[in-house]
């Protein structure tokens, strides 16, 4: 049955990939989603089977490779944190294919999208059964890959090759971290498979370890390292700049990968070894602050964001940091609740403004949206679930978990729990505001849609908050690529999407709506040991979810008061008084500019990265190789060599006597040497 | 008072008795016959090299002395004087048809070569200071003639005037050297001056020794006794400058090996430092100044400069792997020699003969063979393997380090790398470059010549052994 | 028969003959007219023969006489004199590199002469030698010579004998040139002739005038 | 043991048939068309034949299989052939890759064909030489006799600054050998033989091993090549035909670090642990400065060319870290950037055979008429930057856990060359293949064609497939690499109980 | 005053060293370039015939000797080249003899 879940998708990619420009666009869709919805069942099943019966076991497929003492399978191990994450996975995965089916229905390279979300889909199943580190890295590489593939997926689009390249390196940047964090566990435990590193772990505790010259606790260095990876992946705070700019994606790719699954990977990767991240409290502290702080930094971005899938990109980016606040302090099944629910809500979310811009013709900018609610009332209807899940409205999903996580963050009772603290309930109140603000403009208030959104021109009055418009082109992405594909509609009324997108939203916001009152009991509530079975491990000592239940009253209240404010000042922002926002905009312009631009992380990664990289790739180039190498070495010995032979070929006269001089001086030469030294 | 003179043996000097009859019978047919058409003499002369060559092949192969100890004949004799009589042959055999076609085709032309070639034999046996002397004069003096053998070409004679001045000084000094060393060590023969000076030696012995090793240096055109080499080889005519190039050189290295090894090994302390400064100077000017050249006559003679240098590092360790290194060095470097003299004769338009480089633009395409033979003799002259330059070098550099000559060997792979620049622009201009017009079909004793020495130098890597072996049998004999 | 002179008689002539034979030396390579350079080394070399005397070589320092002054110095002066040069451009540019080749000429002498002041031999060699000269009371010098040069080193006799041959062939192969133009006798030529070569009869037609 | 083997028939077959190439006469089209047909099945029976030695050869074992044995040079030096763990897979690449150059060339060369093919087989012959030679002069004989095929390929059928590239590739490698022979020679003196098998068995005294070390280094380190006499590189591989390209880099570097494993390691233990450092600090910069300058570079062959050096600093790194991951990684790297470099190169040729152009510049948006050719360049990108799955990953993971294990700043440094390479290398992706197609000479570009197709599938199959299992190659290294590692371990114990006994 | 071996030597060191110092003052003119040539030889055999005297070795003499025959031999020989070149060239300065250079 793991074979089948893992491997369906496998299968569907090859037939897609392979033979997608043979069997057409459409048989490529019904073989991949339907392989995909026969995978998802399965892994309910499995789900079932390990997370409430006792299904835990190990499934080896091949070996892969052994060198000394180095033993790699290809294996499956599963428990219920991969059962949870397979249910995941397959789920939003089934949905996002069957959505794209409708989404993607003008799109000519249909086949190769569906293939490359089989990929995905694949390789993300790879990296959540992994045995060991090095297959949890290949599928964590597999992944990278397919998102590459698919933020690029509209190739002809500048900005979406820039994009896709960005992510691909961000990525890179965090798997560095992961790779020497694998090193480092290897050569700690000698192994890279978890049950050989597990039982191990409690045995060094108190090892230390030499790294780059410094005396660390091994620990420590190992967990700071694999984290490193998780921040990439996940989008933590310095490593986040590449998930924006995976906008340029198709709306189902943002959904799937980029809210769902792929940048949950990181609280995976710390969620699976938490029996090691256990022993490494520095580590811990380190997530911990990191996670708060992306859970600020990315609501504070998201409050101005005008693009609608930026917007929720930001909120993506901030609610892994409410996740890692949660693994940081301990609380490891809060993280992964919040991940799964966050999955449903998050999912139904993109595909609720993938459904907006299918409605606007691959319009993105909510400046010139609004009052949409009259002509796709279906999507707001899922738009306004996904929006309550999110901010944490009661008895929804999101309300178990986030609030889970804040409460844990308070119960740490540490330094960096604090902190994290504060940071998530300011967080929170912001992701209340912008969501709304989200809801709002865009299907609220006035249409602002109706003339000619094609010329960009066109959006000049629109301005809506007034100061921005200059740095338009990269804020608002232009979404203009796709029109040719429209020219078609003759009308640019937006219309409700077709069943097949609307569908899986429905079942998404089930979901949104269910997953914390029926699971929450299990994942973080009394049926936490039975269910896990020991999947997440906690010291002893870690008594975090107890603690948990026994808070002041008024610390599970204060998420919702947050969200109750947020939404009190969003809708009196944008619907009560429009001129609002501008104003504040136009009153704070450094602070507006600084949130607009994301705190300039990509300018300054710009300058100490990126143009440092080219201009010392081009000194190297340039003086390096081609001026000192090169001018001393091979060009300049050359040189010299003619410079000799100049010089020797003027001796060679043709006059007889210098000749006849040369040999004398030879020999005068000679004797003198003789005489005067080579006699004894 | 006269001491008991009895007849000599004269089985061992049968060759070189030959070789004399046969010249003197040349001339008489020659005067006889006078100027007539036709390769007669030359034909004649082949005959008269390959008799001697199975002659000296049948000679003893163990020392023997005669001559009142003037001559004497061993397994390192044999080989030389055999391969000194395949480059006098290849030189009579690529003169054929050159010299009826520029007009200079003589009679007396192969009657020098033989003349010059008792010379060689005779130094190569030689084994007193006066025996080597009259024999290296034997051979400068045909050598003078034949180089201004076109005696209306101003650059021909003008060879044979510089050639013939630098001689006389070089063999001015040798002989003054000789007198030196037959001052103070008391006698002319080799073993008895090798018994007399041994260890710390008078400072005349040895600076009659460098004397003497410039006269030698001379004549194998070793820096700085090398100046008149380029100038002769370009003046002279093409055929004289393959025979230049390949025959005195064998004896020139031999003579230098009786020398030392015979007759100087109380003291190779010190000649040795002689050697390797004229080993080292003349690998690096063979290197360096052949880049600049555009004639590729002129360009060979820096060639053979440098080779010259190659050769005498296996002459430097002084050791039995030493001289197995010069004896294998100069077979193969007679065979890359002649073969490349050998495509320069076949460069010739109607009456026109071609020498620069640039001449042999684009062969590769207008006479693929030729530029293929051509091409290996290039590489194989700059050691690349598996071509057989490489295991000449490869038996020197061996012996250097066997000596603990490391400085030697690693200048000698240096300047061999900077050596391998203008073998390689000659490839290069014939495979790189556009084909110039096609030149004439090529004699077929020049293509007998290039045929069999670029067989020689391509397929000397798949059996080596033969050639090594006996170089090793040779190269013992001498200790 | 041998002079005996009394050792003062010889260091006087040593040093008469010495002293002419390199002044002739150095006029030889410095003197304006290159025939006055043959004629000085005529002179260098009679006065070495000289000096070949007085070390008790006769027979050398005929020779030297003979072949040198007789053959080749004439020989040189024969050239000199067929040779139409202009020997007063010659000379220009005499002194130019007058320093640097005294320089080297200095020091190869210093050395040279440094090297003579070092002689030594073991006295062994010299009561050994192989071919000892015998006492002028048995044999003259020249006597001396012929009985090794025929006997024990015939070998250089004949080798010489061939280095002669090889100079005159040089010699003809380089000078030698047929006219044409010129008339020559070829007497085999002459000698193969007959009657029906030689003489053309014809018949002469009567009475027909010309 | 007295005759001859299925080793001198790898050797021999390619001759053959070149031999029967030169025997074609006539330049007409038919003649070419022979020729290119007896190449194509003179590589391919040549490939067939390692194959049959592959299946005779016993990966359990560390010891030299297939051995001949034959007079040549002297008693002591002969010529002696045989295979082990680390020779063997060099070889099936070598044999393996020649095929595929041949139909690269198929047609593109369009002038002097035969001779173009009569190179590559005698190419072959000296590559094939240098990786199954057991003796040390018959190695430098086929380590040097390569030079003289390349130099003509690179030198008739390179591009416009042949001539400098030619020259350069030439001498420059030729200096670094001729240093080695001088080495090989002094351990003949030393040990009284260039037999492979008796020198690595040999104790070399410890200051003489670090001369020998040097000198082969010189030769090996150009070879690789390694920062900083790599610069030959780009411009060889530039001006070489597509083919030529593929061999410099699937298999003449290759032989450095064949040289590495089969001399300097097992045979100067000492002196190679007492340079590791220096090796190690070339290697990391080779890796990080290259992959930098391939960031700049306008030129696809070039950027390629200066990512094999990248490469080439992983396996230096890896064979210096002294343990099994580093090495056998190391091992595996050659195998694997054979078939990854040698896919991009013949990949460029694909692009240069339409355009003429290797222009990045004029380039761009080929996905739009050539979506095969995007889907195979792609899956080579993605290897060359190491990505699990392919190849590349294995060996540059492989490398870069040994460098860890033997030096962590050694593996922090040449880890950023993984975020490196995947900057250059999809920077070069974007700029060629992404991005509409605007340029008008690339409106009517081609996708790939049959020949074409049958080149790659091969490749891009075996990438993938030793990337998932990298068991058949990664296994025959194992117990070279084991016995390697308890011999230089011994080694270095003996050296240090002396000296601990001396004080 | 007894006139010994050295004073012999020292005579032919100098006119060896004469007639190498001809050579290169007398560059213009070649003949006198062969008569130095001539005056090493003297040298030479002033210095075979020295020692062969003061060895008592007839040797000596019979090398010098055989010098002489071959000195003449070598001046025929010469000259007919310089005769050779003088006709091709119509000079005999050495200068001109630089056709062939570098």
């Amino acid at each position: 049955m793991y074979h089948a879940i893992v491997f369906l998708p496998l299968v569907g990619f090859l037939i897609a990939g392979i033979f997608g420009r043979v069997l057409g666009p459409r048989p490529s869709e019904i073989i991949t989603t339907g392989l995909l919805f026969v995978a998802a069942v399965l892994s309910w099943v499995s789900f079932i089977q390990v997370g409430f019966g006792d299904g835990a076991n190990r499934v080896q497929v091949a070996h892969w490779m052994s060198v000394g003492d180095l033993q790699v399978d290809w294996a499956f191990r599963i428990d219920t944190l991969t059962a949870m994450m397979l249910v995941v996975v397959n789920t939003v995965s089934a949905l996002v294919h069957l959505y794209s089916i409708g989404y993607m229905h003008e799109d000519p390279h249909r086949s190769r999208f569906f293939a490359y979300l089989s990929l995905f889909t694949f390789t993300m199943l790879m990296l959540v059964t992994a045995d060991n580190l090095i297959q949890m890295f290949f599928g964590w590489e597999g992944v990278g890959l397919a998102s590459y593939l698919l933020i690029g997926f509209w190739y002809q689009k500048d900005s979406a090759n820039a994009a896709a390249m960005k992510a691909f390196i961000v990525n890179r940047v965090g798997d560095f971290g992961f790779l020497l964090g694998i090193f480092t566990v290897f050569v700690l435990f000698n192994g890279v498979t978890f049950d050989a590193i597990f039982p191990r772990v409690a045995e060094l505790a108190n090892a230390n370890f030499t790294f780059l010259g410094i005396e660390w606790h091994a620990l420590t260095i190992a967990c700071l390292l694999l984290f490193m990876g998780a921040m990439g992946k996940s989008a933590q705070f310095l490593l986040h700049t590449w998930l924006p700019d995976a906008m340029e994606g198709p709306t189902p790719v943002s959904a799937l990968i980029h809210a769902a699954t792929m940048v949950t990977a990181g609280v995976f990767m710390v969620a699976r070894l938490s029996p090691i991240f256990e022993y490494a409290p520095a580590a811990l502290t380190v997530v911990t602050v990191i996670g708060g702080i992306t859970a600020f930094f990315a609501a504070t971005v998201g409050l101005v964001q005008n693009d609608i899938k930026r917007v929720i990109a930001y909120s993506t980016c901030s609610q892994l940091g409410y996740m890692f606040v949660a693994l940081g302090v301990g609380a490891y099944s809060a993280g992964v609740f919040h991940l799964f629910t966050h999955a449903f809500f998050k999912a139904l979310l993109f595909l609720g403004a993938g459904s907006v811009i299918h409605a606007m013709h691959h319009e993105q900018d909510m400046r010139h949206m609004g009052a949409l609610r009259r002509y796709i009332p279906m999507t707001m209807a899922m738009m306004l679930i996904g929006n309550l899940a999110l901010t944490g409205f009661p008895f929804t999903a999101g309300y178990y978990s986030k609030d889970a996580i804040i409460e844990a963050a308070y119960a740490a009772h540490s330094t960096a729990g604090s902190f994290a603290f504060l940071a998530t309930v300011v967080a929170a109140f912001m992701t209340s505001f912008y969501s709304w603000r989200l809801f709002f403009l865009t299907f609220e208030g006035t249409a602002r849609w109706g003339h000619g959104h094609h010329g960009h021109a066109a959006h000049a009055p629109h301005v809506h908050e007034g100061v921005e418009h200059d740095d338009h082109s990269r804020d608002a992405e232009p979404a203009h690529h796709a029109q040719h594909e429209h020219g078609h509609h003759g009308d640019h009324t937006p219309h409700e999407s077709p069943l097949v997108m609307l569908l899986p939203l429905i079942v998404l916001a089930i979901g949104a709506v269910v997953a914390g009152i029926v699971f929450h009991d299990a994942f973080i509530g009394e049926g936490y040991q039975e269910f896990w079975k020991g999947a997440l491990f906690t010291r002893p000592e870690n008594h975090i979810l107890e603690e948990m239940h026994h808070l002041p009253g008024w610390v599970p209240l204060l998420p919702s008061i947050m969200m109750a404010l947020g939404l009190a000042l969003a809708y009196y922002m944008y619907i009560l008084d429009t001129k609002q926002p501008a104003k504040l905009a136009a009153d704070h312009p450094i602070l507006y500019r600084f949130l607009l631009n994301k705190w300039y992380f990509d300018e300054l990664y710009d300058a100490i990265f990126v143009r440092p990289a080219m201009a010392i790739g081009r000194f190297f180039w340039r003086t390096g190789d081609q001026r000192i190498i090169d001018g001393l070495g091979p060009d300049g010995i050359s040189a010299r060599v003619m410079d000799v032979t100049r010089g020797v070929v003027r001796v060679q006269t043709g006059y007889v006597y210098h000749y006849a001089f040369a040999m004398l001086i030879g020999v005068a030469a000679l004797v003198t040497f003789y005489l005067f030294r080579g006699a004894h | 008072m006269n001491p008991a003179f009895t007849i000599p043996a004269f089985g061992p000097v049968l060759p070189e008795i030959l070789m004399a009859a046969g010249a003197l019978v040349m001339v008489l047919f020659g005067a006889i016959r006078g100027e007539r058409p036709g390769y007669a003499m030359n034909i004649i002369a082949l005959a008269l090299l390959a008799v001697t060559f199975v002659a000296v092949l049948m000679l003893p192969s163990e020392r023997v002395e005669t001559m009142g100890g003037s001559f004497v004949i061993d397994g390192f004799a044999k080989f030389m004087k055999a391969l000194t009589l395949i480059a006098s042959a290849g030189g009579v055999i690529l003169s054929l048809d050159y010299m009826r076609r520029e007009g200079i085709s003589r009679f007396e032309y192969p009657i020098l070569i033989i003349l010059s070639t008792i010379g060689m034999m005779m130094v190569i046996s030689a084994n007193d200071l006066i025996a080597l002397y009259i024999g290296l004069e034997l051979l400068s003096l045909s050598s003078y003639v034949i180089a201004a053998f076109d005696r209306d070409n101003v650059r021909s004679t003008e060879a044979g005037l510089k050639y013939f001045v630098l001689g006389s000084l070089s063999s001015g000094m040798l002989l003054y050297g000789s007198s030196l060393v037959y001052g103070f060590s008391g006698s002319v023969s080799f073993p008895v001056i090798a018994t007399v000076l041994q260890g710390n030696v008078s400072i005349g012995a040895i600076v009659g020794l460098v004397f003497v090793a410039a006269g030698i240096a001379f004549k194998i055109s070793a820096v700085p006794f090398h100046m008149w080499t380029p100038d002769v080889y370009e003046g002279s005519p093409t055929p004289v400058t393959a025979f230049f190039a390949a025959a005195p050189k064998m004896a020139g290295m031999a003579m230098a090996t009786r020398v030392f090894i015979d007759a100087f090994p109380g003291i190779l302390i010190q000649w040795q430092q002689i050697i390797v400064f004229i080993s080292i100077a003349s690998m690096a000017l063979g290197s360096f100044a052949a880049i600049g050249q555009r004639n590729i006559k002129r360009l060979m003679a820096y060639s053979s400069i440098g080779n010259v240098g190659y050769a005498l590092i296996g002459l430097a360790a002084g050791t039995a792997e030493g001289i197995q290194g010069v004896i294998v060095y100069m077979a193969i470097y007679l065979a890359m020699t002649l073969g490349t003299f050998a495509v320069i004769l076949g460069m010739r338009r109607g009456n026109v003969m071609y020498e620069t480089v640039d001449d042999l633009s684009g062969m590769a395409r207008t006479h693929p063979v030729l530029a293929f033979c051509l091409g290996m003799m290039m590489f194989s002259l700059a050691g690349i393997p598996p071509l057989a330059g490489f295991f000449a070098k490869f038996a020197v550099f061996n012996a250097a380090i066997e000596a603990d000559l490391v400085a030697l060997a690693i200048i000698g792979v240096v300047t061999s790398v900077v050596g391998a620049y203008y073998y390689l622009r000659i490839v290069k201009v014939m495979y790189f470059d556009e084909p110039a017009e096609r030149y004439d079909a090529m004699p077929a004793g020049v293509k007998l010549v290039l045929a069999l020495c670029s067989i020689f130098v391509v397929l000397f890597g798949i059996v080596p052994a033969p050639l090594v072996a006996a170089a090793r049998t040779a190269a013992s004999s001498l200790f | 028969m041998r002079l005996e002179l009394s050792m003062t008689v010889t260091a006087a002539f040593f040093y008469l003959f010495a002293t002419i034979t390199i002044a002739s030396g150095f006029m030889v390579i410095a003197s304006r007219n290159p025939v006055q350079s043959v004629l000085f080394l005529i002179l260098a070399f009679v006065n070495a023969a000289g000096l070949f005397l007085l070390m008790g070589a006769e027979f050398l320092a005929m020779i030297l006489v003979i072949v040198y002054v007789g053959a080749v110095a004439v020989l040189f002066l024969f050239v000199v004199m067929m040779l139409d040069v202009d020997f007063a451009a010659l000379r220009q540019g005499f002194l130019q590199y007058l320093p640097i080749g005294g320089l080297i000429g200095l020091i190869l002498l210093l050395e040279l002469i440094l090297v003579v002041g070092t002689y030594t031999i073991d006295p062994g060699l010299v009561r050994s030698p192989q071919v000892p000269i015998p006492s002028a009371d048995v044999m003259t010098n020249t006597e001396a010579i012929g009985q090794v040069l025929y006997t024990r080193y015939f070998y250089f006799f004949q080798a010489a004998g061939l280095i002669l041959l090889v100079a005159m062939i040089g010699a003809i192969v380089l000078t030698l040139r047929e006219r044409v133009g010129v008339r020559r006798q070829d007497i085999s030529k002459q000698n193969a002739r007959t009657q029906e070569t030689a003489v053309e009869v014809r018949k002469v037609p009567f009475r027909q005038g010309i | 043991m007295l005759g001859f083997g299925i080793l001198s028939g790898l050797l021999v077959l390619p001759l053959v048939g070149a031999a029967f190439i030169l025997t074609l006469r006539g330049d007409s089209e038919a003649a070419r068309s022979n020729a290119r047909w007896a190449a194509l099945a003179t590589t391919i029976a040549t490939f067939l034949l390692s194959l049959v030695a592959w299946s005779r050869f016993d990966t359990a074992t560390a010891s030299f299989q297939l051995v001949e044995s034959h007079v040549w040079l002297t008693d002591t030096i002969r010529f002696k052939l045989g295979v082990d763990g680390f020779s063997m897979p060099l070889i099936l690449l070598t044999t393996f890759l020649m095929p595929f150059c041949i139909l690269a060339s198929w047609e593109s060369i369009g002038h002097r064909v035969k001779e173009y093919f009569v190179a590559f087989l005698v190419l072959e012959t000296t590559m094939i030489g240098v990786f199954c030679a057991l003796d040390l002069v018959l190695f430098y004989l086929f380590f040097e006799a390569g030079l003289i095929p390349m130099f003509l390929i690179i030198g008739i059928w390179g591009g416009k600054r042949r001539i400098y590239a030619s020259f350069k590739f030439f001498l420059y490698t030729l200096l670094g050998s001729v240093l080695m022979l001088l080495a090989i020679m002094a351990m003949y003196w030393q040990a009284g033989t260039t037999d492979i098998p008796t020198l690595l068995a040999f104790k070399f005294p410890s200051n003489l091993q670090t001369w020998l070390w040097l000198a082969f280094f010189a030769s090996f380190a150009v070879k690789m090549p390694m920062w900083p006499v790599h610069t030959w590189l780009p411009d060889a591989h530039v001006e070489a035909p597509t083919a030529g390209s593929v061999i410099l880099a699937g298999v003449l570097l290759k032989m450095g670090g064949y040289g590495f494993i089969r001399v300097s390691l097992p045979m100067f233990p000492e002196a190679s642990e007492y340079f590791a450092p220096l090796v190690f600090a070339l290697s990391v910069i080779a890796i990080i400065y290259t992959s930098l300058v391939a960031l700049m570079q306008e030129d696809i062959k070039k950027l390629i060319a200066y990512s094999s050096v990248a490469h080439m600093g992983f396996v230096t790194m890896g064979l210096f870290s002294m343990n099994e991951q580093g090495i056998q990684g190391a091992m595996f790297t050659m195998i694997s950037h054979g078939l990854i470099s040698g896919a991009l190169f013949l990949s460029v040729g694909v692009i240069y055979d339409r355009m003429h152009t290797r222009e990045i510049k004029a380039y761009g948006g080929l996905v739009n008429r050539m979506p095969m050719y995007a889907v195979v360049f792609l899956i080579l990108t993605m290897a060359n930057v190491a990505l699990p799955g392919t190849s590349g990953f294995i060996g540059e993971f492989l490398t870069l856990m040994g460098a860890f294990r033997s030096n962590t700043w050694v593996a922090f440094f040449a880890t950023t060359g993984v975020i490196l390479s995947a900057a250059y290398a999809l920077w070069l992706y974007r700029r060629v293949v992404y991005g509409e197609i605007d340029k008008p000479a690339l409106q009517t570009i081609t996708d790939l064609n049959r020949r074409e197709i049958i080149t790659f599938a091969p490749l891009v199959l075996l990438i993938i497939y030793y990337g998932v299992q990298p068991g058949p190659i990664l296994d025959a290294f194992a117990v070279p690499t084991e016995s390697l590692l308890n011999n230089v371990q011994a080694a270095l114990a003996t050296v240090k109980t002396a000296a601990a006994v001396a004080h | 005053m007894v006139i010994g071996l050295g004073h012999y030597l020292t005579v032919a060191a100098v006119l060896f060293t004469l007639g190498v110092f001809g050579i290169f003052i007398n560059r213009k003119n070649v003949i006198v370039i062969l008569m130095s040539i001539e005056l090493i030889l003297l040298a030479v055999n002033i210095n075979m015939v020295a020692f062969s005297t003061h060895l008592n070795d007839i040797v000596g003499q019979v090398f010098a000797m055989l010098i002489l025959t071959v000195a003449a031999a070598e001046a025929a020989i010469g000259l007919a080249i310089l005769v050779v070149f003088f006709r091709n060239r119509g000079s005999i300065a050495v200068e001109d003899v630089n056709m062939m250079r570098g």
